[in-house]
């Protein structure tokens, strides 16, 4: 048992390295929609990882379950936030950046 | 020395003043009502750090949720009312004024709200070391324990709420009808004109979101019992699915009929106050549920109450009466566009 | 509560804060909307991991609220802009 | 100075920010801004004089206080809003505030 | 079954229910809104009757004992103050029944004057009930919620009247009241936090001077001074007042504003009177000197009625803050009666007031004080109910005013505090000025009135003159109502806490 324990642990510490990457990104990114990259793609799989890690040190399934149901729930609003973001700034006309 | 959740204890506890005095300074509202809203979200954590699931649940759902979409849509209001008054370009359209008593702009002066800052200093620091003063006595937390057993419920929340103090949430339940009533009395709601279809991924995540939305909302009144969770909790996820739909502008949510949305309203203060009246006729005293049986009343009210919070909220974010069927409306003065109420004279 | 729990959480914690930096600085309006974002996947993942380090089942119940929320905010934001005009 | 002190002074400074905002304000929207900020600060306080000392149970009745107050501060502040909404339509005129700068939407935009 | 506890369950349910049901079948509003206001003045009757009989009464709501569950308190000041509100607010019910039974002319304000009349009779109801339940309840956390439900009615009430200036001045009262029950709550917090216990009158028991129970109990104060718009806190009063509909403006100055007063009376007379200095005391008189000087000044210059009968408020107010001192200057319970006989006779006569004037404002069009000479001819019966308010509001005997004040200044020259009697009596003249400023208008016989051919209904003249005569007669008859206050117990000296257990 202690084995699905440590590897869970080492699942939560490989995410948050994950998490860092995309407020790293956030904050040095030159324009809105490389800062949407950022955010959505790393954090997504940073959390990904998280609950990767703590399924396996779930005590059942239906925790597992209940974790899996919250991961599915933030990809699918995180994606669909993001484009609607990019649609916005399109539509204010924020231009992209381009390298100078 | 301090271990980690007591860092994570002192990041968030610094966290709230700054984000609360950037919000104030920020100068575009727009991103103070986002600073509200990530505000509102990080008191969430701290209710979670203070073991008060329910209150988490609650700011999250009602502070972050509903307040922000409320400040959101006033914030949007407004806007449009700039630019229309610009369109206007004060064409001396309006009605001739209501005399109103020119306000004497009382000059901020610099002695008085200098005055002002430094009481409102000592009495703050005054409070600061009252409060480190006394140490946190002893509530009423051991007299719920004992009695918890009475009470139908075994979370403690949900009992004094609903049993213990029910008086207070009976009137509480009143508050929401009353704050729907104020604003049905005081606009007609404007419906946004249809300009265009709410984007694809828009519609399929307004689609997927809302039922597990409701979904959500029914398991938080039903956990209510047992865990974190009940009426006011599940009433604000309902809420926040009504928004949803409002704000993508389902045409479903325009046909619900007038008479509808006021039982709506009405079911739950109605149901609490008909069981406060029953429990009464059963001989036993106001709001004193059959000891055997307060569970399943207990359940009755939240879902009834959970009900009409979903639909006050939600009316309270459409902001105004729905717009009355035009045979009921005999006067036939249907206030095209903006529905100018402002009649001079006439009643005072 | 183990030390990898609290010790994540923290690190996430500074992550939303120094995130916030962000908003607060962005020069447009958009940059505000990531606030959603940002709450909607740190903000859960602090949850989880307070729900496992402190054995304690409701977090995760109010993680659940969370991503909904963080939802509606994202909505809501980004409707912000060109939602239906009224005259 | 263990942690429930933290969240008290943090309480206490969030109902400061928020009394000042409220006088200090002018636009209507912000002094509903600072109010609700002021009442959560108020909330934070209460709860956090609910953990006892370590091993005594939490004591549930500010709980059922602070949500009643949540719920009492949401009706009042959907109530204020749709006045500030009238009061500028049919006044057009900022009378409750001297509209120094206009708040408009975007202007920092890119 | 008919004990002081079933009335007191009536007095708060009805009017919930009615209310609700007044906003379901909107058709029947006006049905329902007096049929409640004269069940609650049945219920008051029967509350009375059963209190004499049986003397004070604690109800434990749900059954639950006192330091967890809520507590009604029924005990003379309460019963007093809900017969105050069961009599002033029949009153008003039977005034707005006329006065929305009204047809105004335009088709344009049908629909405006369709909803008031819809939404009028619910938010009053709920008003009512908030009322009722203040006065009632025994829990300082209750009472939070009870004052929640008052003021918000009272600000949609405000905004009813759809004018510009009604929904700014009802604005700038949510404002202040989102700020006064904001620091209520801390207080209450605070007093929770060191004592445990929320029900006063355990609290009266437990409370030892400490930081805590002074910081909270100045939140506590200031919070509902706010709410009482004491004088340099008044000014959100006079343009609410003012600009609101007719029975609207009769309902906050008569009623509404007397409840914050009722609690403070009974936090700083009954809960905390051993522990507050007698300086406190003072301050809060001089404000009141302050309140008198300040709002007859202001009555004074008004040019508009409506205006002048708001500041005229303030200056009341200002009474019956003079008259805290004197509770604490003297154990007997002279002061006690005097301040609950201003209450009641103030309730009354403002009531009228109102009433009386927006009867003159719909006949007249204006309510310009200097164009309203020779209106006595078109509307006698009006003119007569707002002079006759005036007179008692003056003080003239044997009106409730005059006993109330008549008291008040045998108590401070008893006392040796002679300044407090100096400021009753030029608080006196000041109002006399502003009333015989208006009576001379009204009374005096002038070329022909143009008015309106709007015809007002008699029961809206009747209601106000017989609210100003019950006003003028409280002097006379003041025995039964202060014996029912002295039977409950001495509600604020020490002695009577022990009854309370």
């Amino acid at each position: 048992m202690g084995l699905l324990h440590n590897l869970g642990t080492v699942c939560i510490l490989l995410g948050i390295p994950f998490f860092i990457s995309g407020t790293i990104g956030l904050l040095r990114f030159p324009d809105i929609y490389t800062r949407l990259h950022a955010l959505t793609k790393a954090d997504n799989v940073g959390l990904g990882f998280v609950v990767l890690g703590l399924s396996l040190q779930a005590d059942g399934w239906h925790t597992v379950a209940r974790l899996l149901l919250i991961w599915l729930l933030v990809l699918i609003a995180s994606s669909a936030s993001c484009h609607l973001v990019a649609r916005a700034a399109l539509r204010k006309k924020i231009e992209p950046w381009s390298r100078p | 020395m301090m271990d980690a959740m007591g860092i994570f204890d002192m990041v968030l506890a610094l966290a709230l003043p700054w984000l609360g005095w950037r919000l104030l300074a920020s100068p575009d509202l727009f991103r103070a009502m986002v600073l509200f809203i990530s505000l509102g979200l990080l008191m969430a954590l701290t209710w979670v750090r203070l073991q008060a699931p329910d209150v988490a649940l609650a700011e999250a759902a009602i502070g972050a949720g509903l307040t922000g979409a409320l400040f959101l849509s006033a914030l949007r209001r407004l806007e449009r009312l700039s630019e229309a008054e610009r369109r206007l370009a004060f064409a001396g359209k309006r009605e001739e004024e209501d005399e109103i008593p020119p306000e004497r702009h009382r000059r901020a002066k610099p002695v008085a709200y200098g005055l002002a800052l430094l009481l409102l200093a000592v009495f703050v620091l005054l409070l600061a070391w009252s409060l480190a003063q006394t140490p946190a006595g002893g509530g009423l937390g051991p007299a719920v324990g004992e009695q918890l057993g009475q009470s139908g419920v075994r979370s403690e929340v949900t009992a004094v709420l609903l049993n213990f103090r029910g008086y207070d949430t009976l009137l509480e339940v009143m508050v929401l009808f009353l704050a729907a009533l104020g604003v049905w009395s005081l606009t007609r709601v404007r419906l946004p004109l249809q300009d265009e279809e709410p984007g694809p991924v828009l519609a399929t995540l307004v689609r997927l979101l809302a039922p597990l939305m409701i979904m959500v909302a029914g398991y938080l009144v039903w956990i209510g019992g047992s865990r974190a969770g009940g009426a006011f909790q599940g009433g604000a996820v309902l809420a926040a699915a009504g928004v949803l739909l409002l704000l993508a502008n389902v045409t479903v949510v325009r046909q619900i009929p007038a008479a509808l949305l006021r039982w709506g309203l009405a079911l739950g203060p109605l149901l609490f106050l008909l069981t406060a009246v029953v429990c009464v006729a059963a001989g036993g005293n106001l709001l004193e549920y059959p000891p055997q049986r307060a569970g399943a009343w207990i359940l009755l009210i939240e879902s009834a109450s959970a009900v009409s919070i979903g639909v006050t909220l939600a009316a309270l974010y459409a902001g105004g009466r729905p717009p009355e069927p035009p045979a009921q409306d005999r006067g036939g003065e249907q206030g095209p566009g903006r529905d100018a109420d402002a009649d001079a004279g006439g009643r005072q | 509560m183990s030390w990898q729990y609290s010790s994540a959480a923290l690190f996430l914690l500074l992550a939303i804060v120094a995130g916030l930096g962000r908003i607060l600085r962005g020069p447009t309006a958009a940059d505000s909307m990531l606030a959603a974002q940002l709450f909607g996947t740190c903000g859960v993942a602090i949850l989880l991991l307070l729900a496992r380090g402190l054995e304690w089942e409701v977090l995760q119940d109010i993680a659940l609220v969370f991503a909904l929320l963080a939802a509606l905010a994202a909505v809501a934001f980004a409707l912000r802009t060109w939602g239906g005009t009224e005259r | 100075m263990n942690t429930l002190l933290f969240y008290d002074f943090s309480g206490l400074a969030l109902l400061a920010i928020g009394l000042h905002g409220l006088i200090r304000s002018s636009h209507p929207l912000r002094k509903i801004l600072a109010a609700n900020l002021m009442t959560s600060g108020v909330f934070l306080i209460m709860i956090s004089g609910a953990r006892g000392t370590g091993q005594t149970m939490i004591d549930p009745v500010p709980h059922a206080m602070v949500l009643t107050g949540i719920v009492v501060s949401v009706s009042t502040t959907a109530v204020a809003l749709v006045l500030v909404c009238l009061v500028q339509e049919t006044t057009n005129r900022a009378l409750l505030w001297q509209k120094r700068k206009r708040e408009k939407w975007g202007r920092t935009d890119g | 079954m008919a004990d002081a506890a079933f009335w007191a369950i009536c007095l708060v349910v009805a009017p919930l229910f009615f209310a609700i049901s007044s906003f379901v079948r909107g058709g029947l509003a006006h049905v329902f809104g007096p049929l409640a206001a004269w069940l609650n003045a049945l219920a008051v009757l029967g509350l009375t009757v059963s209190f004499a009989r049986s003397g004070p009464l604690r109800y434990a709501i749900g059954g639950w004992q006192l330091p967890l569950g809520i507590n009604f308190r029924i005990d003379g000041l309460c019963v007093l103050m809900l017969a105050m509100t069961a009599v002033t607010g029949l009153a008003v019910s039977m005034y707005a029944l006329g006065y929305f039974s009204l047809r105004i002319g335009s088709a344009r304000q049908m629909s405006r004057h369709e909803q008031q009349r819809l939404f009028f009779w619910p938010l009053w109801l709920l008003l009512w009930a908030g009322l009722n339940g203040l006065y009632l309840s025994s829990d300082l956390f209750n009472i939070y919620v009870t004052l929640e439900i008052t003021g918000l009615a009272a600000v949609s009430l405000t905004a009813l009247s759809g004018k510009p200036a009604a929904r700014l001045a009802a604005l700038r009262y949510l404002l202040v009241s989102l700020l006064g029950s904001c620091s209520y709550l801390l207080g209450v917090a605070l007093l929770y936090r060191c004592y445990g216990i929320l029900d006063m009158a355990a609290l009266s028991r437990l409370v030892s001077p400490g930081p805590l129970l002074w910081c909270g109990l100045a939140l506590l104060t200031a919070g509902l001074l706010l709410k009482t718009a004491l004088f340099p806190l008044h000014f959100w009063l006079p343009p609410a007042h003012a600009n609101a509909l007719a029975p609207v403006s009769a309902i906050l100055s008569g009623l509404v504003v007397k409840a914050s007063f009722y609690l403070l009376l009974r936090l700083w007379g009954e809960v905390f009177a051993q522990v507050l200095p007698p300086a406190a005391y003072v301050l809060l008189g001089a404000l009141g000197c302050g309140a008198v000087l300040w709002g007859a000044a202001q009555a004074l210059l008004q040019k508009r009625l409506k205006m002048l009968i708001a500041y005229s408020t303030v200056a009341q107010l200002g009474y019956l803050f003079i008259a805290l001192p004197l509770i604490r200057l003297d154990p007997g319970p002279a002061a006690r009666q005097a301040v609950v006989l201003l209450i009641l006779s103030h309730a009354c006569a403002k009531s009228a007031m109102f009433m009386a004037a927006g009867s003159i404002f719909l006949k007249a069009g204006h309510d310009r004080i200097a164009d309203l000479a020779g209106i006595k001819e078109v509307l006698p019966v009006s003119s007569f109910a707002f002079v006759l308010a005036g007179v008692s509001l003056m003080g003239f005997p044997p009106s409730g005013g005059f006993v109330g004040k008549w008291l008040l200044l045998g108590v401070s020259l008893a006392g040796g505090q002679w300044w407090w009697g100096m400021m009753l009596v030029t608080g006196s003249l000041l109002a006399a000025g502003y009333v015989y400023r208006v009576a001379s208008r009204l009374l005096v016989f002038k070329a022909p009135f143009f008015s309106r051919r709007q015809a007002i209904p008699p029961v809206m003249e009747w209601s106000a003159v017989l609210l100003a005569v019950l006003a003028m007669l409280l002097g006379l008859l003041a025995g039964s109502p202060l014996e029912l206050l002295a039977a409950g117990n001495q509600v604020f000296s020490p002695a009577g806490l022990e009854v309370l257990r």
